[in-house]
């Protein structure tokens, strides 16, 4: 098995992979953080190993905040999605009939086809002075005055719940759906009841699917851009945000570096801090 | 602890399919039941029927006296042991153990103490700081017993539990069962589909097929005596005959043989049955093929009288079979069943 | 769905079949294909669009980009000096664009002009004031920009997200001239940005901006003005826009070629293009934002719908009440966009 | 009572996923500028609108082109080096899978950066391809991942046979490989075509003139509120639910059989 | 076409897993060799190495007279037909029994020609169009075979080809396949773990335990004249009883007995040479556990000479074993094997 002869061959149909990975994302990122420790004097670049970069993100209140603001929503989506999430693949594993199951479960993430931009932009619709729930609620007479929902950070998160509740409910229900029943039996017979069996059994058997879901909504929920940048009506920045705007405005490229260098870490701390439960294959 | 059931005229649908029908089933406290069939037949639909995970679409369910037809599986004196154990794999062998125990309000010491007890009796006393996948498979088969006994059921239901071993372990496995049950008396009920295994452990079997019991009795009485053409076939190899009774002879393809049959009537032998004497002559038939089988001799042979029809006959291992030759065969054991339509 | 995907095919075709392309670094105006198709039909050519929002941004492509990457650029007036001195502006020839038609404030020749040569012409211009609701705020209440600092009005008022013209508002409402707008002044500023940033409700973007305003979500946009209440003409009457007392903001763009440019020829055709009467006026009512033409000319061209919305006879009086952008070094630019990043995240 | 507070929340659950991709829909409808209430009625103008727009229609066609193109390239590397680390014992293995999945636990954003960076310092000027060169950076560990959970045991005996019957190692890989792993080849694509399809941030700043549908819909709404924006959403989603409904009606539910 | 085999002290490792030791073994052109023996000896691993799949550590392998040790599986005079058949699932079966012809740039028509002759043989005839998935278990490795036999090899390799079947298919596959390999000469060698099996089907066996060859010839032999204790346990179940040679007399438990030996021996009795009649008294004993077993009930008994010891011995079916009875036990067959440590 270990002759050289298949070794190389094994070699030559990993490397074409292995080179494009290398070339288009570890030298790119190497060479990010080479420029994150440089520093702009005037409009130019001055190369070096500065860290000043990083002494302003960390010390400079209005970047700073940035990092909080951004940090603070993650957790609130990643929070609030799951919640919401794991009831409903609940109920479509195990309260819809089996033959809609695939119904219901299509229905539930559909709206993923919808262009991921336009989506934001849609719940400014419904969440507009003028928007559906407003009109509804003040045809209602429940409100009088309509309630200022959008250009929030309520609005952001709610636009990227949206998106997080689909996706979760497609991990939980498929991690569900693996459980064998006869776990939730085992425990009833053995005098559990519903609660009992969902917080010994099901909870800490689907936890590592719940956490591997947790930590995609994390990573997606963190470096994005479109949705603040939409929904947030900029009362706020997030990290994203910030790193776009010293793109897009200063021309700053080593501050940006720096800022993604830093996301970077935000995301590698919140893969350790969940690594227990992860499974990098399963991703 | 150990209770009698009774059951009782239980139909089960599924939509369209009708799982279980009409099934009644009288079982004795301290009883080794096996419940015996095909796959489909309704083995594990009645098992659950037992466990509470299903509710008969009608008929009833009496444990140790009282009707337990709609009461939920915790509240029922009796726990499964699942095919696939279903032990918890995030808990160690201890908690899994004592996990009813747990449930049922018990302190953290008498369950750990009573947990190690119970994987003594299996076996494995020291191994409860270890987590199921550690385990080989019959060790894992041992937990799920320890944990289904450790809430001390009356009745123990076992949904084929050593399927999944090898022949080697699932022989060593079977001795434990039926020694464990002798030890705790509790009431077993346990479901498989080889016959081999049945007639190992069952005080009596339950023979199932299409969603109904076909045959009911001691595994003796099921091989020899068979009330059905399904329940001969399944018990083993058997040599099925066809013919029509006269009253007093019965026409065979090998001519007719002095047996008291009216109407169409299938004579069968089992293979071990034939030989060169016995009290029932068979006629001659010619040796078209035979392979040495360790403690017999596998023979196929071709009846003189009917060249096409091949009967299989177990000969003695010190037998020296000639292919090609030809004998006089007789039976000393048959059945007669009479086909309905 | 068939419709989408056999359209597919089509359309990229033209991508890869024009040999000449012009590449243009441009605000979003430019990007109507009303603006731009009749000059490329006229001269079979693919002009290319890129838009880009802040003069460093701008830049900062540029300098990233390798020489013959673009042909053209649109730069905010006040820093076509910059562009001047970094050395990548290309001379125009001043005889033959239409400066002579221009609304005299618009030649700019201070800021367009460098020792006897012409390095880029102002093509469109308009006011960073205040835009407002008409049926929800009382018109008289903003003439004068204090009212905002009332209380009346808290949390109705949207602030325009472009750092300059604002600073630039609030330094005339403090009696600065924006002319006059230096480290120490913009100090000042902190606090009554900071005031106004708490009694608003968001900072945004033109579209948002427009949102924000048609839907009723603000009554308010400081920093509006005839650019975002034009597009919205025809939907809602009540949205107006006003020169307040203390003065408002001129904004001009300014067209040139680039020096690295690989096709000098055919960009000064452009940069004429746009600044004739035609291509005047179809900036001036471009899809993204409106904006008065600096080519007067082009009030032949316009209808006279197009020159109520865009106040056509109001310009003489506004322009004498308005100032420009401040014009920032470096170091002040870096200054007032790390004010205006500190009221976003306050 | 707990099966009828479930049904409830279904419903609320489904309501809340559908409410904006409603409202979306019901404005392009809309006979007027600004796709708010109130409804004005039924019209298609905005359809009309946006099929007749060209920098809209280019960018659809270089949205397909690009993600077609570098899903088929992600899918490609991602089978060979699926193949060769479940195939072959190969030193740090683990290590080159972690190398493979990596970009896939890493924000968009930052591999647009570094893929910035890179065409900066190396001259390389940006275009479709260089973002679909991004597209393929974020795919390749999908395709990888898909593939390689898919490749198992029993297909290795299936190549064994191939080979033992007389078959080269490319004619192992094209005529037993490959198809035996058709059905988790159709998903990592469609998956990949779907990212890629609807990628934003890298798409944005890696290209300049022929841009990507998500860039040309987010110029199209920093550019004025008009119901197009409503349009072109409503039919980007028409077209990808009826590619996912055929789909989902022919390849899958042979493949789950 | 056929031919002969010789395989030539073959060792293999793996890293420090020694999976084959010292392996000799000749086999005649048209021979049906299977090799027997428990998971993990090496059956595996030394048919690759006939395959062409693996390359031995050290040793040789001659096909036909030339040394294959180092050639590649296609340029084998070899097939192998694998245990999970290895189909091509996305081909017709007439595509899948073609591809060896394929490879070998036969023509479609003569491909296809070639194909149904194969499915006929196998007994598929009308099946060609259709794809793996629609066939049965039994069906699929008819194909397999099929496949196999199309590029007719010289020696066919099979691994466990019916360990996925259920016991019925298995016999009935078991006579094809061995009616097969009469009709078309090839050499068959075939793995299996199943000692019944290797009796159905071996000209000879070869016996395997922890890489190296414990054993080699006919069933019968290897049945009643085991070389090794190894050997003896895998071919069935065997009572064991440890002794001492003087000689003239075996020294057991149960007393002396009269059986030429010397040194530390092993008597080997498998239970159905044990009854109440034969050529060598064990002495009295008393039956402590008894269970029918369809063809015969089997029995322990504790000798009266050593109650902790067990004989287990399989009376006929009818017989009426009475637990607690005390009987003289003889056996009628036996063997006796020296230990060398
Ligand atoms: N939830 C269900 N819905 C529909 N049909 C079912 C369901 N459960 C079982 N059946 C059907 O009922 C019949 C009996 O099934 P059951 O599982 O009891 O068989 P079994 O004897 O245990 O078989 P096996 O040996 O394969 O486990 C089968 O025809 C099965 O298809
Ligand atoms: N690639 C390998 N690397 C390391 N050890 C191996 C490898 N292949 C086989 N072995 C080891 O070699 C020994 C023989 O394996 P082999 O597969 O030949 O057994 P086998 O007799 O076919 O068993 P089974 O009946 O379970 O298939 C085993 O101990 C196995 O663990
Ligand atoms: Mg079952
Ligand atoms: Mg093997």
């Amino acid at each position: 098995m270990a002759r050289a002869h298949d070794n190389r061959q094994g070699w030559g149909l990993v490397a074409p992979a292995l080179i494009w990975t290398i070339a288009f994302f570890v030298v790119p990122f190497l060479m990010m953080l080479a420029l994150s420790f440089a520093k702009m004097e005037g409009r130019s670049v001055v190369s070096g190993f500065f860290p000043d970069n990083y002494i302003r993100i960390f010390t400079e209140p209005s970047l700073l905040r940035g990092l909080v603001v951004s940090l603070e929503i993650t957790v609130t989506v990643t929070v609030i999605s799951m919640v919401l999430a794991y009831p409903l693949a609940w109920i479509i594993a195990f309260r819809v009939p089996e033959r809609w199951q695939r119904l219901v479960l299509i229905l539930t993430i559909l709206p993923f086809w919808t262009s991921y931009v336009v989506r934001s932009y849609s719940w400014l619709l419904v969440l507009g002075q003028n928007g559906v729930i407003n009109k509804t609620l003040m045809a209602l007479d429940v409100i009088s005055e309509p309630i200022s929902m959008s250009a929030s950070r309520f609005a952001t998160v709610t636009g990227f719940v949206h998106f997080f509740v689909m996706l979760l409910t497609l991990t939980i229900f498929a991690n569900l759906k693996q459980l064998s029943p006869n776990y939730a039996r085992a425990a009833q017979d053995l005098g559990a009841g519903r609660l009992a069996t969902f917080r010994h059994v099901i909870l800490p058997l689907t936890l590592p699917g719940l956490m591997t879901g947790a930590f995609l909504t994390f990573v997606l929920c963190i470096g994005d851009y479109i949705t603040p940048q939409i929904l947030g009506g900029n009362n706020e920045l997030t990290l994203p945000q910030l790193i776009m705007m010293q793109l897009g405005r200063r021309g700053d490229f080593p501050m940006a570096s720096a800022m993604a260098v830093v996301l970077m870490g935000i995301v590698t701390l919140a893969y350790l801090f969940s690594a227990r439960w992860l499974r990098i294959d399963r991703l | 602890m150990t209770a009698a059931l009774s059951i009782q005229s239980i139909d089960m649908t599924f939509g369209e399919v009708w799982a279980l029908h009409a099934v009644d089933l009288e079982i004795e406290a301290g009883e080794f039941i096996v419940l015996l069939g095909p796959s489909g037949c309704g083995k594990t639909t009645l098992l659950s029927i037992l466990g509470g995970f299903l509710q008969p679409t009608s008929g009833k369910v009496m444990i140790g006296g009282r009707d337990m037809t709609h009461v939920q599986p915790k509240d029922r004196p009796t726990t499964t042991m699942f095919q696939d154990y279903a032990l918890f794999p995030h808990m160690s062998l201890i908690d899994n153990v004592g996990f009813g125990l747990r449930m049922r309000g018990v302190g953290k010491k008498a369950r750990h103490r009573r947990a190690g007890e119970l994987l003594a009796l299996v076996g494995l006393p020291d191994a409860g700081h270890r987590r199921p996948h550690e385990l080989s498979g019959g060790q894992r088969q041992r937990v799920a017993l320890a944990r289904a006994l450790a809430v001390d059921p009356d009745v123990l239901l076992l949904d084929e539990p050593l399927g999944a071993l090898d022949l080697k372990l699932r022989r060593q496995m079977q001795d434990e069962l039926k020694a464990i049950q002798r030890r705790v008396g509790t009431t077993f009920i346990h479901v498989t589909h080889d016959q081999e295994e049945a007639m190992a452990l069952a005080d009596r079997i339950v023979v199932m097929n299409a969603g109904r019991i076909e045959d009911v009795g001691a595994p003796q009485h099921i091989y020899l005596q068979p009330r059905t053409l399904f329940s001969a076939a399944f018990m083993g190899e058997i040599n099925r005959i066809d013919g029509q009774g006269t009253g007093e002879g019965l026409d065979t393809p090998l001519g007719r043989l002095p047996l008291a049959a009216n109407g169409k009537t299938a004579l069968l032998i089992r293979p071990e049955a034939i030989g060169g004497s016995g009290d029932l002559a068979l006629g001659p038939a010619k040796l078209v093929d035979a392979a040495f089988f360790g403690t017999h001799h596998r023979c196929h042979y071709a009846p003189v009288a009917a060249p096409e029809l091949r009967i299989v006959a177990h000969l003695p291992q010190s037998a020296t079979p000639i292919e090609g030759s030809v004998t006089e065969l007789y039976a000393d054991h048959h059945v007669l069943i009479v086909e309905d339509r | 769905a068939t419709a989408l995907t056999a359209a597919a095919p089509a359309t990229i075709a033209p991508a890869f079949a024009q040999s000449q392309e012009l590449n243009a670094l441009v605000w979003c105006d430019h990007t109507d294909p009303e603006l731009v198709q009749p000059f490329e039909e006229e001269h079979d050519v693919r002009v290319n669009l890129r838009e880009y929002e802040g003069t460093a941004a701008g830049l900062a492509i540029l300098e990233q980009s390798q020489p013959g990457d673009w042909d053209v650029l649109v730069i905010d007036a006040v820093d076509v000096g910059r562009a001047v001195d970094l050395g990548i502006m290309a001379a125009l020839p001043a005889d033959e664009l239409p400066t002579g038609d221009f609304f005299p404030e618009l030649v700019m020749e201070d800021l367009n002009t460098r020792e006897g040569t012409t390095y880029a012409v102002t093509e469109k211009f308009g006011y960073n004031t205040v835009a407002y609701n008409k049926a929800a705020v009382d018109p008289a209440d903003m003439t004068n920009f204090e009212t905002l600092f009332s209380g009346k009005y808290d949390g109705r008022i949207a602030i325009y997200d472009y750092y300059l013209p604002v600073l630039g508002m609030l330094s005339l409402s403090e009696g600065i001239d924006t002319g006059d707008l230096d480290a120490e002044a913009l100090e000042t500023l902190r606090e009554p940005l900071f005031d106004l940033r708490a009694r608003s409700s968001q900072v945004s973007e033109v579209v948002a901006s427009q949102t924000a305003l048609a839907t009723g979500e603000v009554d308010i946009l400081v920093g509006g003005g005839e650019w975002l209440t034009a597009v919205l003409a025809s939907e809602n009457a009540d949205l107006d826009w006003t020169i307040p007392e203390q003065g408002g903001v001129l904004w001009a763009q300014s067209i040139g070629v680039l020096e690295s440019s690989e096709n000098k020829d055919l960009a000064t055709e452009f940069v004429k293009y746009i600044v004739s009467p035609e291509g005047q006026a179809r900036l001036a009512t471009s899809s993204c934002y409106w904006g008065m033409p600096a080519n007067a000319a082009a009030g032949d061209v316009l209808t006279d719908e197009e020159k109520t919305v865009l106040r056509w006879d109001d310009q003489p009086d506004f322009l004498t009440r308005v100032q420009r952008y401040p014009v920032p070094d470096a170091e002040l630019d870096t200054a007032m966009q790390d004010l205006w990043t500190d009221m976003l995240q306050q | 009572m707990t099966r009828a507070l479930s049904w409830i929340y279904l419903a609320l659950a489904l309501g809340f996923i559908f409410l904006p991709v409603g409202m979306l829909v019901l404005f392009s409808f809309q006979d007027g500028r600004l796709p708010v209430p109130p409804f004005n009625g039924p019209s298609l103008r905005w359809y009309a609108d946006v099929l007749g727009d060209r920098r809209l229609m280019s960018a659809l066609g270089n949205s397909l082109v690009v993600a077609a193109v570098s899903s088929a390239i992600a899918l490609l590397l991602g089978f060979l080096a699926a193949q060769g680390l479940a195939r072959y014992r190969l030193p740090g293995t683990l290590l080159m899978r972690v190398v493979l999945i990596a970009p896939f636990t890493v924000s968009y954003l930052i591999i647009a950066l570094g893929l910035l960076t890179l065409y900066n310092r190396t001259g390389i000027g940006l275009s479709l391809w260089t973002a679909g060169v991004g597209h393929v950076v974020i795919n390749l560990p999908l395709c990888f991942a898909i593939l390689y959970a898919a490749i198992g045991d029993h297909h290795r005996n299936a190549e064994r046979a191939a080979r033992d019957l007389g078959a080269s190692e490319v004619k192992v890989l094209a005529l037993v490989t490959a198809p035996m792993l058709m059905p988790s080849m159709l998903a990592a694509f469609f998956l990949s075509f779907t990212f890629s399809w609807d990628e934003f941030i890298i798409a944005f700043l890696l290209t300049r003139f022929d841009v990507t549908l998500p860039v040309e819909i987010w110029s199209l709404l920093r550019s004025g509120l008009t119901p197009r924006a409503n349009a072109v959403g409503s039919l980007v989603f028409l077209v990808s639910v009826s590619l996912l409904l055929l789909l989902e009606l022919t390849v899958f539910r042979k493949v789950r059989r």
